[in-house]
């Protein structure tokens, strides 16, 4: 049993825990549960020997522990699966599951074939039908999560922590993980399960603990807590989302894409997009859902200018047809896109929220036509911070030292900032905590209701059917379905989303 | 400029193109090779006596047959020196020597040294055996800077009168002779001559008095006999330089090549060229680089 | 929380702050020529030409990028100031004649600076090359060059009022040192309260984000190639105003020592993060240590394992303050 | 997309030997002294050198860090060599003399480089200092006690023995070609096979991941600091070798032949992607274009020119396949 006694941790003047105290139990799947920012990422870290400096007392299997770095946890038997991926680009997916790890023969050289042999295993384990050799900068994020997994797979630990490991993989992988999860609480091991997912919560944790800005709230199992009553302990308040019918009706045509593909960047008879037609009207949020690779990024990008080589196509906007060959010709004509890995595209992680939030309309923060204005500056992101519920002490904290939900609001500031037409949102939602992502859901209906249109990229059904008007679906490359939302059941959308063969 | 098909072609290795001086050693002898009918060409070893090496490695395939050489020193320069030879390529040596009997077939050298010696007695008398004095050095690894040095101490360091308050390197760059002199100055105002290894220090070390409006009082001393000390010596504003002469050592070494190639085998070892003091007494009979 | 962002904020440059501080205590209790305003002066208006190059170079840095050419470019555009000045331009063919004025000349060589800066951008953003190498070919071709324009021989006695920029004063304070004063003001004015300067922090912070952002990557980069070069080329017609001469072979590794003030103060190579204020207090350490070791009369042996030590610490202070887990 | 992986790996390394074939046939045609075997083993011998330093430079480029003190090094440790060879050390107090064998002149050169780049690789990662800085201070540091420890003056005549390394030849190969491929086979192994280079590469593809993954990355890049650090010192030996004298100021400005050779040949600068290979062909093709521009009778001045250009067009050429977006 992993038991953690009064923690505290302070980061320059954040105090991220403060007192915490919580049991771990083994053979059971332990849920910590929580907002963005409560300190569930921090704790883990603590666990796992990240953060190796703290108060309190971590009791491990009944002795005290204080582990001087990952290699001392992991050796301990704690294993983790970090929250923002830690993989090295450059390096072979079997390089990264036995990166620190290696499997060398007698005489100290590595064992490339044992390694490969094993990573395929792995790989199957987790479903993931890429090479071993295949770098990691070619997989999406979702795959990257499940290599992350294979990983924690391997290192054969009695503890387990996954600190939402599904934020990026689709329903289907979701299960095969649970399946594994299982298969390893059989083992007697101890698993520690983040997720803003409630749904994935009530299916799979056995226990749960609640921190809330930093502090232990109360635990217990699962069987005996209702949803409302686990929201209400975590946000210290009642929250209610009513799922919304079609309100769009014979609306402006706002914007019209047509038959737009994409060529593979090296293998250039593949089209990763393929004739793709659609239109989205004023007042509409279109969900687009798809399986893991289906193209929806892609589709994204080149919507918003980034494959100006690679595609054809014709984009319309308002009804006149708009030559999109870059991200600025793309802001130009009213279109903004929050991508899908907030770290790599979305944020610029050493600098401050502010500069990140006003970094797309610089021109508009202009006085005199050279000089930058502070004051609007700090105007524009003491609102959207206060809009967006951006949890941080202040506006000058670097983005880098939020927590992975809060990060995400940035992005989604910074974007709002430009007052788009049409916004296009690649997995908003990801790692976003139930509390924010209602916010967020509000958010977009108001915006739409000003106007606007959105195409929310999503993987969760029960998101998509929350939030959309109508629901695109893509398999492979092609638009296989346009389904409005009241003929829209979550069978229909995956039959449409699977693979025809 | 194609040269004629099948004219003989000989190399000219300098120690550096990036000192005027050198440049001009280089380009005399390889006009002079020209005008003596023959394909000639200019290596730079970049004061680099590994590349210096490169440089013979690549003479000897593309078929040289002859080396003017300006070794970028005495001792490392011998390997190269022998590998032309066994190769069959004659070296004759210009400015600098190397510390090997029978390397090269002839050696016309500029002697710092006793050059440096008659600077250093100059420099006694204008002084008055006594006063303080600034030495500039150049390169710190480079044989030339202590050959000088060496010399000019020879003489000074026998006068108790004279004190050397500061030595300092300036790597033979008028830049940063100016900046190392402008220093020197604000520790040591009063100071009455400046001895430096080459001429560019010298003008260098000159515009840091000019600045700090010493120039009358302090005298300047340099080597080499380039253009704008030359000038400056005719106006009266430095003291003294040490004139070689690189028009004819490079010049000779051309000679010789071209005898050597038609067949003459017997040559002086060594020719000295003697390194000659350029004063404002004698200023007239001397052009930058040369005598009129 | 203001409050301690920008104390942390200071801290950083405090710290440089005070790095230099220890070094000028130090010197100036080994000599008593230290501390005069004559002194002052003095490393001022030497470290005037690299604090103008290390400005540019910190802009180029900040993008991600490095400039290697700095150096011939300097000597290249100081050889062309001298060059104009003394020979005018001719063209025999049309039998005509061009001369210069001295503000034509120095027009005529930082707009040449800044288009070898702008070869050098198009280099790294259209065809991709990495900076090190772009630069680096740009470092020999301007080297080359320079040799070619000037045939290896220096080019001198260029007039009294040319000499000026160089060697004139103003006010008691040398020219150069409010040329590379202006240079500061305007650079920090870009960086600090600009678009352009928020772009080039964004670029050396995480391209893809600015380039998703809108932001115009290429057109940014090859203009702070362009302004380094420039600023290199105005260091070429200080130093060649005040040698009187321009000298083919100037400017060789002063790359190094404007990198070096990059890196001294605060300013890191990977780009997003530092300052120009950094800068100019990292070339006024290697300033003031360059001149203190000629004050102290130090061996030219000692000096230089001296140097290397006292950047280290001087280094090794700085990041004393910011001490991460 | 197995398929696809070791496709795109296949062309990376394939462009770079693109180039260089370009860049020879070019010079076989303009000179038919190019394509001799004598000069074959020309270019070889002169690429040796670079290719022992370009080594440990492509180990220390991939963690991410730089070293620019090889060239330093090179000569401390060449004047070490030369100095022990032929006075041996010598301790007047203990009246002992300890005479040297070349075997442990070399050996104690080699080891003598560890210390000082272990030492760059202590200040990086202890002090945190960044490499660019804790590098170019050891670059001065270590030219001050060559300079110190020779007094400026060259060591020479060190025997026909010594001689051997630099100018012998085994099987008609010269025996510097012989260490050098020593040299990179080594590395290629170590990069390739075993968990140090393996940790070389993470650390410079994502350092915090490298670290979480529990890898000690203090130890790992002081390892390559010293690896090169004792690669520049061997090249030192074999300079030293070559002209039977160690020159107090030999390998000046190596660190950016070093650099390109790793650059050109497509390692990263900012770490974690390239090879050991690569740099051996960057190396090869500096050298080539060095061995051509001498053959055909290219002036020096207009040589950095063309050299210039030449590498831009070989880094343009090898870019040209891996077109993205
Ligand atoms: N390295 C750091 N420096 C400064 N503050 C930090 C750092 N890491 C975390 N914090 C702060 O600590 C608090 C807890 O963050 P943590 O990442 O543990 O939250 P979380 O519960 O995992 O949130 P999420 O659900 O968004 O991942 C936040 O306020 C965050 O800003
Ligand atoms: N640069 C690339 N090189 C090779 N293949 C690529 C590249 N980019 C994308 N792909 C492939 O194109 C397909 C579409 O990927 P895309 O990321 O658009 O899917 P998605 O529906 O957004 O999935 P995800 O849920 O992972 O975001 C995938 O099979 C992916 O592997
Ligand atoms: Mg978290
Ligand atoms: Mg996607």
């Amino acid at each position: 049993m992993l038991v953690a006694k009064n923690i505290s941790k302070k980061f320059s003047g954040v105090i991220a825990l403060s007192d915490v105290s919580l049991e771990l139990h083994p053979g059971k799947v332990n849920a910590i549960i929580g907002e963005n920012g409560a300190g569930k990422s921090t704790l883990m870290k603590i666990f796992s020997g990240v953060h190796t400096q703290y108060e309190g007392e971590i009791l491990y299997n009944g002795r005290s522990v204080r582990f001087s770095g990952t290699r001392d946890a992991e050796a301990a038997g704690i294993a983790i699966i970090h929250q923002e991926l830690n993989l090295v680009p450059y390096l072979s997916v079997a390089e990264n599951i036995f990166l620190g790890r290696e499997i060398t023969n007698n005489l100290g050289i590595l064992d490339q074939k044992a390694m490969r042999r094993k990573a395929t295993e792995l790989l199957s384990r987790v479903h993931l039908s890429v090479s071993p050799d295949t770098k990691v900068t070619e997989l999406k994020v979702g795959q990257q999560q499940l290599v992350e997994i294979a990983r924690a797979l391997y290192a054969d630990a009695s503890v387990i922590i996954m600190d939402e490991p599904t934020s990026a993989i689709s329903d289907k992988e979701v299960e095969n993980l649970f399946l594994i999860i299982r298969q390893l609480k059989g083992e007697g091991k101890t698993i520690v399960y983040i997720s803003h997912k409630l749904k994935e919560l009530f299916a799979m944790a056995d226990r749960y603990v609640v921190l809330r800005d930093g502090m232990s709230i109360g635990s217990g199992d699962m069987k005996d807590i209702s949803q409302d009553e686990l929201i209400q302990k975590m946000t210290g308040r009642k929250l209610s989302f009513e799922k919304s019918g079609s309100t769009v009706k014979d609306k402006e045509e706002l914007l019209s894409v047509k038959n737009i593909s994409l060529k593979h960047p090296l293998f250039r008879i593949t089209k990763l997009l393929n004739n793709i037609s659609f239109t989205l009207h004023q007042g509409e949020i279109i969900g687009l859902y798809g399986l893991m690779g289906a193209g929806r990024t892609e589709l994204m990008e080149t919507i918003f200018g980034l494959h100006p080589k690679n595609s054809t196509g014709e984009i319309a906007v308002e009804g006149k047809t708009r030559k999109i060959k870059s991200p600025a010709q793309a802001i130009e004509a009213g279109i903004a896109l929050v991508p899908e890995d907030r770290k790599l595209q979305g944020l610029i992680l050493n600098q401050t929220i502010r500069s990140n939030i006003s970094m797309a309309i610089l021109q508009k923060l202009q006085r005199w036509g050279f000089m930058l204005n502070a004051k609007k500056e700090r105007e524009l992101a003491a609102e959207y911070i206060g809009n967006l519920a951006i949890k941080t002490s202040s506006a000058t904290n670097a983005a880098k030292n939020l927590s992975g939900g809060n990060q995400q609001k940035i992005v989604l500031a910074k974007w709002l900032a430009t007052h788009p037409k049409i916004l296009l949102l690649d997995e908003p939602t990801r790692g976003i905590d139930i509390n924010a992502k209602a916010e967020i859901y509000k958010l977009m209906k108001s915006l739409v209701a000003g106007g606007m249109g959105i195409i929310m990229v999503s993987s969760e059904l029960p998101e998509i059917l929350a939030v959309s008007d109508r629901v695109l679906v893509m398999c492979e490359g092609e638009l296989t379905a346009s389904i409005p939302i009241e003929e829209a059941t979550e069978t229909e959308i995956l039959k449409c989303a699977i693979h025809k063969n | 400029d194609r040269t004629k098909e099948g004219s003989k072609k000989i190399a000219v290795v300098v120690s550096t193109l990036n000192n005027p001086w050198f440049v001009f050693l280089a380009e005399t002898a390889a006009a002079k090779a020209k005008t003596l009918g023959y394909d000639a060409r200019i290596f730079d070893s970049q004061n680099n006596t590994a590349l210096e090496s490169d440089h013979f490695e690549n003479i000897v395939v593309a078929g040289f047959e002859a080396i003017l050489f300006n070794p970028t020193d005495a001792n490392g320069s011998v390997a190269n020196v022998l590998k032309a030879k066994s190769a069959g390529i004659p070296v004759f040596c210009m400015d600098r020597e190397i510390n090997s009997v029978d390397g090269a077939t002839s050696q016309i050298l500029s002697d710092s040294y006793s050059g440096a010696v008659s600077i250093g007695k100059y420099f006694v008398r204008q002084l008055n055996k006594k006063g303080n004095y600034v030495e500039l050095l150049g390169l710190v690894g480079d044989n030339n800077t202590w050959a000088r040095s060496k010399g000019f101490h020879s003489v000074t360091d026998h006068y108790s009168g004279l004190k050397m308050v500061s030595q300092q390197s300036a790597d033979f760059d008028r830049n940063k002779a100016m900046e190392v002199m402008e220093t020197i100055l604000q520790a040591h105002p009063d100071i009455d001559g400046v001895f430096c290894g080459n001429d560019a220090m010298a003008m260098g070390a000159f515009q840091a008095l000019v600045s700090a409006g010493k120039a009358d009082k302090v005298k300047v001393f340099g080597f080499d006999g380039a253009e704008d000390m030359i000038t400056a010596i005719s106006e009266n504003k430095v003291a003294a330089t040490g004139m070689q002469f690189p028009k004819v050592m490079a010049e000779t070494a051309a000679q010789f090549a071209d005898e050597y190639i038609k067949g003459k085998r017997d040559f002086p070892q060594k020719i000295p060229v003697a390194v000659e003091l350029v004063t404002a007494g004698n200023i007239n009979d001397y052009v930058a680089y040369g005598k009129k | 929380m203001i409050a301690l962002a920008s104390y942390k904020k200071n801290i950083s440059r405090f710290q440089s702050v005070i790095a230099l501080f220890i070094l000028c205590i130090v010197l100036g209790v080994l000599s008593d020529k230290f501390f005069t305003a004559a002194n002052g002066l003095n490393v001022l208006r030497q470290v005037a030409v690299n604090v103008c190059i290390a400005t540019g170079m910190t802009l180029i840095v900040l993008t991600g990028g490095i400039d290697l050419s700095v150096g011939s470019v300097l000597a290249l555009c100081g050889a062309i100031t001298a060059g104009l000045l003394k020979n005018g331009l001719s063209f025999p063919s049309a039998d005509l004649f061009v001369g210069f004025t001295i503000l034509g000349a120095v027009l005529a060589a930082v707009i040449i600076g800044a288009l070898l800066g702008s070869f050098s951008g198009i280099v790294v953003t259209s065809f991709r090359v990495p900076p090190f190498v772009a630069t680096l070919a740009m470092l020999t071709i301007a080297r080359g060059l320079t040799m070619l324009y000037t045939g290896g021989h220096p080019i001198s006695n260029l007039g009294e009022d040319f000499a000026y920029i160089g060697t004139g004063s103003l006010l008691g304070v040398p020219v150069p040192v409010w040329i590379a004063a202006v240079v500061v003001l305007i650079a920090v004015f870009i960086t600090r309260k600009t678009k352009l300067g928020r772009y080039i922090y964004a670029i050396g912070g995480n391209e893809t984000a600015a380039r998703l952002s809108g932001i115009r990557i290429n057109k940014v980069k090859l203009t702070v190639y362009a302004i380094g070069a420039a600023l290199a080329a105005l260091g070429g017609v200080i130093v060649t105003s005040r040698l009187d001469s321009a000298q083919p072979n100037a400017g060789i590794s002063y790359e190094l020592d404007a990198i070096a003030a990059v890196v001294i103060g605060g300013t890191s190579l990977n780009g997003g993060k530092g300052s120009v204020w950094g800068t100019v207090i990292g070339a006024v350490i290697i300033g003031v240590l360059n001149n203190g070791l000629v004050l102290l009369n130090v061996s030219p042996f000692w000096q230089q394992v001296v140097k290397g030590a006292v950047i280290l610490l001087a280094v090794i202070v700085d990041k004393a303050g910011d001490k991460k887990e």
